[in-house]
């Protein structure tokens, strides 16, 4: 794990959908595997960010933001040239040899899929989002298939684990998505998300309940194994009762 | 000479080995009798002027700490502080008592002003003589800020056996979720810790330096060898840094040139001018013109040149 | 309605009129009962997250401001509170049995709380008790930060027949020249105010709130309706300006303007709503979506069209 | 007095020597008598800076700012197009009926001379600097008499007197030198400084002795006649004995 942030250049910042993709010289920056992620700070916050790596082209490093709060606005804002401190990569990416991989996505949680899907030689995508809007930035992902509201990203994913039970769900999306998936798959990996201060370690803020116990997020995670975050998942629905039970995942 | 410490809770040496091997002490987390899940998340939250936490004192218990902690953190080859907690005096005596026989401690600061769990502040004298049967260790006591005299409890804690000073825990503070209004924290209130926290430590390093003749850890809101510098003058003989790791895990490195750099460029001999200055006690050196500041940019705690590690 | 206060000490309102007329209810500077030349210059300096103030209650005492001042004030046809402060029970007693005659004061603030005099807040209660047996008029008891557990106080002051609470005083602070690090007040150490008590206060107005059924004037690095609409939520029924005025006289008109948008944003009928979302107590109504915040510009304290006055 | 604070743009910032001359556009802002004083305040700061009116061009409001802390760096940094928010014309002026004028500078001190001078008739004035960088500032005031470090300016002040006993100083800068002006002429006019958080009256921040009492520079000045702020002034040296005397002013 590197223990040093390093100042780097935003290339540029760019509209996708509601989101904005920041895109940073990558310096000596080690892009990680599909799933870590990296602490932002930008000039007027006294904390960084987690940030999920979301593109990784020659030379640059590319972040998915979904602008929700004073911090994700201030990284959004970023324009060619401003500076950026970047510590990363940070907690453990997604398992790159699981059985059949398909990528879940639900809203900005889309941020880790193209990265993925790229390392992943264009696996399956479901991804759901909110609006048409935040749609477009299904453009990262290939091979996506996409639902909008009040569609949920969990009915074509019930579909295809009846039609394939062996595939691995890849999620990142909403908590509520993320039970959804764990209903569904106690296999899955999940992408889980936290307030984090430090990103490694240090603050003891990040903690959820993981094999039943509150453990650090940013050590353990980002993305663990469905069954250790939630206990009654897997089988405990059949697909076809997921599908249309109330509490199944909503494409945030 | 100074020395650089992590303000207890905002490392982890087992975590990163490399960022407590780049402190001339390494404190842990708060250590309590029992182990301490914590407060329930959400936990930190940026306030507009610092941060705020109600992390509540996770931690393993003083027996898994001694057993399973305390050996891997002694490979690490550290000068070790271990920060100690409860919620009775004898609670404290009774880690101090454990703590005592390992001798890869070198001091023990004592806890007695933590935020997020019930405050022994008017205790701190008895806890103190408490640990104080307890060991022979050195002991720090951590004071709270919010105190309507610092001084008084500062003078009773070295009545009682303190051999230290450790200022200052955090202020009691409040962030409200921008678009609901709601508490973003689970606990509603928290720990305020950083910039705002810096002028208030540097009121309570400087007449808790003229009350009393213990030597003083102090921290709050210190993010550049300047501040750490002011922390000096006002009184503090090492400097803690907290809130800033989180930032910049590297940022003992930088304070210490910085802090280096401050002193010389007010020509100080030493950081012992800078605190006879600030207290008026003797006319220092000729000192060389004050040139301008140091320069942050953009990201002031950042490393300029991009390295990586 | 909320009302919008100047805090104690942060307007004169003999020498501004007009923005004494700009605000709900004019208070005063605390008046004791000698008169008190304050504290040697220098007596202000800004901290990078505040400013630090060592005026040290500085006033004509109660006879001259009664006989020389108050019919000057009434003049203004302002709402008028009167800050007494004292270095006994007796002495805030003897203050406040004269304005009590007075019927142009709406209210007395009680300040048992200035870090900048020996400060009695041990004593809230014996000087509350006092007070209120000196006069029938609405008591205030404004109360400091720095202390470890102000809901005890505010109880306290509760009990001894407090009408309201003003949260809060200033935090104590240290400033060191930047090129001499000596300190930059004269009395070294001084109240901390602005953006830097702004989390502290509003986490002692959210746990008065929860503690005590008083009304509670809130303060503490107000500068936009965002900060006010915090202190509502958090259980202010008032809010004053402080620090704020000095660089922006026509604030309160300000602050009122964006406190009502900020409220309206949210879908709030009253700020009653804000104050029930963030304590939990009843599901609030529907809220219309949050849109994008007020955005200030570089100087968010200023009006955006050029206007004299 | 006005009490609502004015956003202005910036037009230019120039050197002058040492010091910063801030242009700033002059909006509906009048610019007072020579003496009075604006409260200054940019981004970051959280208290704004009282500082005299120097120029007063058409359509404009002209600084001299001496950049010696965060306060008047930041002011001094300013740049065309920026804002500075401008509260004033605030406290009291010169005299501008003093028999037979001179004007006296120290200094950052010669901030109101120029408008001074201007509005008088361009009388004469005695200026001076610690060095000759910092003299460069001189050429703002017509009819002026420069002298450098360690010459002080109360000795040609002291000759002027000796000529013209009825001549008036109407004189600002450092306390020293405002100490020995006031020491060769109890009727000089002193413009006096004391750090002020509001420049209104609302903070009593800014008390200095006036009159033997502490008594608020922004409403009492910041221009006081001699006798009142120093007890033993005037005939108490006579001006051959200033010009000798061991405390007599420094030019800073
Ligand atoms: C490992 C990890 C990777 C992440 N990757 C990305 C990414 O690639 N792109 C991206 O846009 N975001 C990502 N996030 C989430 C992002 O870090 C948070 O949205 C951000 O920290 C919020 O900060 P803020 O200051 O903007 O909002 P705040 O002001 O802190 O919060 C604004 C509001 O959003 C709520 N909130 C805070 N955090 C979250 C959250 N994580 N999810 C939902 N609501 C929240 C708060 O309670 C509050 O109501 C990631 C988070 C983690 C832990
Ligand atoms: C009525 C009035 C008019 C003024 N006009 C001008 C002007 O036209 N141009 C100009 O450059 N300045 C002027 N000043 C002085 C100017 O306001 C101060 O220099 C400024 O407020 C200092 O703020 P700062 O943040 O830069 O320095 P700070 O960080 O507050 O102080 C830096 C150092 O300078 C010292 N210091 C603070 N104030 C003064 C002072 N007034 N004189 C000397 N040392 C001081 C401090 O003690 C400290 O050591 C005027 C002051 C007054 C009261
Ligand atoms: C996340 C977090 C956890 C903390 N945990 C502890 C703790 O366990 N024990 C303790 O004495 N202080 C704890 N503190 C307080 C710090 O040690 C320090 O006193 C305070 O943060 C001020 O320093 P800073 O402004 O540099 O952060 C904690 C602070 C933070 C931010
Ligand atoms: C210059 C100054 C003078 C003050 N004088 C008094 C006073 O006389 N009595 C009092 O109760 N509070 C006094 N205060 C405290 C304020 O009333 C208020 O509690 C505090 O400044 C916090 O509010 P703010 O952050 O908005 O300034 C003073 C504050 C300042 C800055
Ligand atoms: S984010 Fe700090 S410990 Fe996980
Ligand atoms: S500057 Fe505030 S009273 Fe004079």
């Amino acid at each position: 794990m590197s223990t040093r942030s390093v100042a780097l250049r935003v290339r540029a910042t760019e509209c996708v959908g509601m989101y904005t993709l920041l895109r940073v010289q990558r310096g000596p920056i080690d892009p990680g595997l599909p799933g870590q992620f990296f602490m932002l700070r930008a000039e007027g916050l006294l904390l960084p960010r987690p940030m999920s790596l979301c593109t990784a082209a020659a030379g640059e490093l590319g972040f998915l933001i979904d602008p929700i709060g004073t911090g994700t606005e201030t990284l959004a804002r970023l324009r060619r040239g401003d500076e950026v401190a970047v510590l990363g990569p940070l907690g453990h990416g997604f398992p790159l040899d699981a059985t059949r991989p398909v990528l879940v996505g639900g809203g900005i949680g889309i941020a880790p899929l193209p990265y993925l899907s790229e390392t992943l030689g264009r696996p399956p995508a479901l991804l759901g989002f909110r609006s048409d809007a935040h749609a477009v930035a299904a453009e990262l992902v290939p091979q996506a298939d996409v639902v909008i509201d009040p569609v949920r990203v969990t009915e074509p994913l019930a579909d295809l684990l009846v039609a394939s039970p062996e595939a691995t769900p890849l999620a990142c999306g909403p908590e509520p998505m993320l039970e959804a998936v764990a209903r569904l798959a106690s296999h899955a990996w999940l992408a889980h998300e936290a307030p984090m201060a430090c990103g490694y370690g240090a603050c003891y803020g990040c903690v959820v309940p993981i094999d039943g116990e509150l453990k650090r997020l940013c050590l353990e995670g980002p993305t663990v194994r469905a069954s250790r975050l939630y206990e009654h998942c897997g089988d405990a629905l059949s697909p076809a009762q997921a599908r249309t039970a109330p509490e199944a995942g909503v494409a945030a | 000479m100074t020395r650089i410490l992590n303000a207890s809770g905002c490392l982890d040496a087992l975590a990163v080995p490399e960022v407590a091997r780049s402190l001339d002490v390494f404190v842990t987390k708060t250590v309590t009798p029992l182990p301490r899940a914590g407060n329930d998340p959400v936990r930190i939250a940026e306030a507009d002027v610092g941060m705020l936490n109600s992390i509540g004192l996770a931690n393993p218990g003083i027996d898994a700490f001694v057993r399973d902690h305390l050996p891997r953190i002694e490979a690490l080859g550290v000068v070790l502080w271990v920060s100690v907690g409860g919620f009775s005096a004898e609670g404290f005596a009774h880690c101090c008592a454990i703590l005592d026989a390992h001798a890869s401690i070198e001091a023990i600061e004592l806890n007695v002003s933590c935020p997020n769990v019930t405050a022994p502040a008017d205790e701190a004298s008895s806890i103190v003589a408490a640990a104080r049967a307890a060991t022979s260790k050195p002991l720090y006591a951590k004071l709270s800020p919010a105190l309507p005299d610092i001084t008084a409890v500062a003078r009773a804690a070295e009545h009682a056996g303190a051999d230290g000073l450790s200022l200052t825990n955090t202020l009691r503070g409040l962030v409200l979720d921008r678009g609901t209004l709601e508490p973003i924290l689970a606990t509603a209130t928290g720990g305020l810790s950083g910039p705002a926290l810096r002028p208030v430590a540097l009121a309570a390093v400087y007449a808790c330096a003229q009350a009393s003749d213990l030597p003083i850890v102090g921290m709050g809101g210190v993010e550049t060898g300047e501040h750490a510098l002011a922390l000096v003058a006002a009184g503090a003989s090492d400097v803690a840094l907290g809130t800033v790791l989180f930032a910049d895990p590297a940022a003992a490195e930088r304070v210490r040139v910085e802090l280096d750099a401050s002193a010389r460029r007010r020509g100080f001999a030493s950081t012992d001018d800078a605190f006879r200055r600030a207290h008026g006690l003797a006319s220092p050196r000729p000192n060389a013109p004050v040139g301008p500041q140091e320069e942050h940019g953009l990201l002031p705690i950042m490393a300029t040149e991009p390295v990586s590690l």
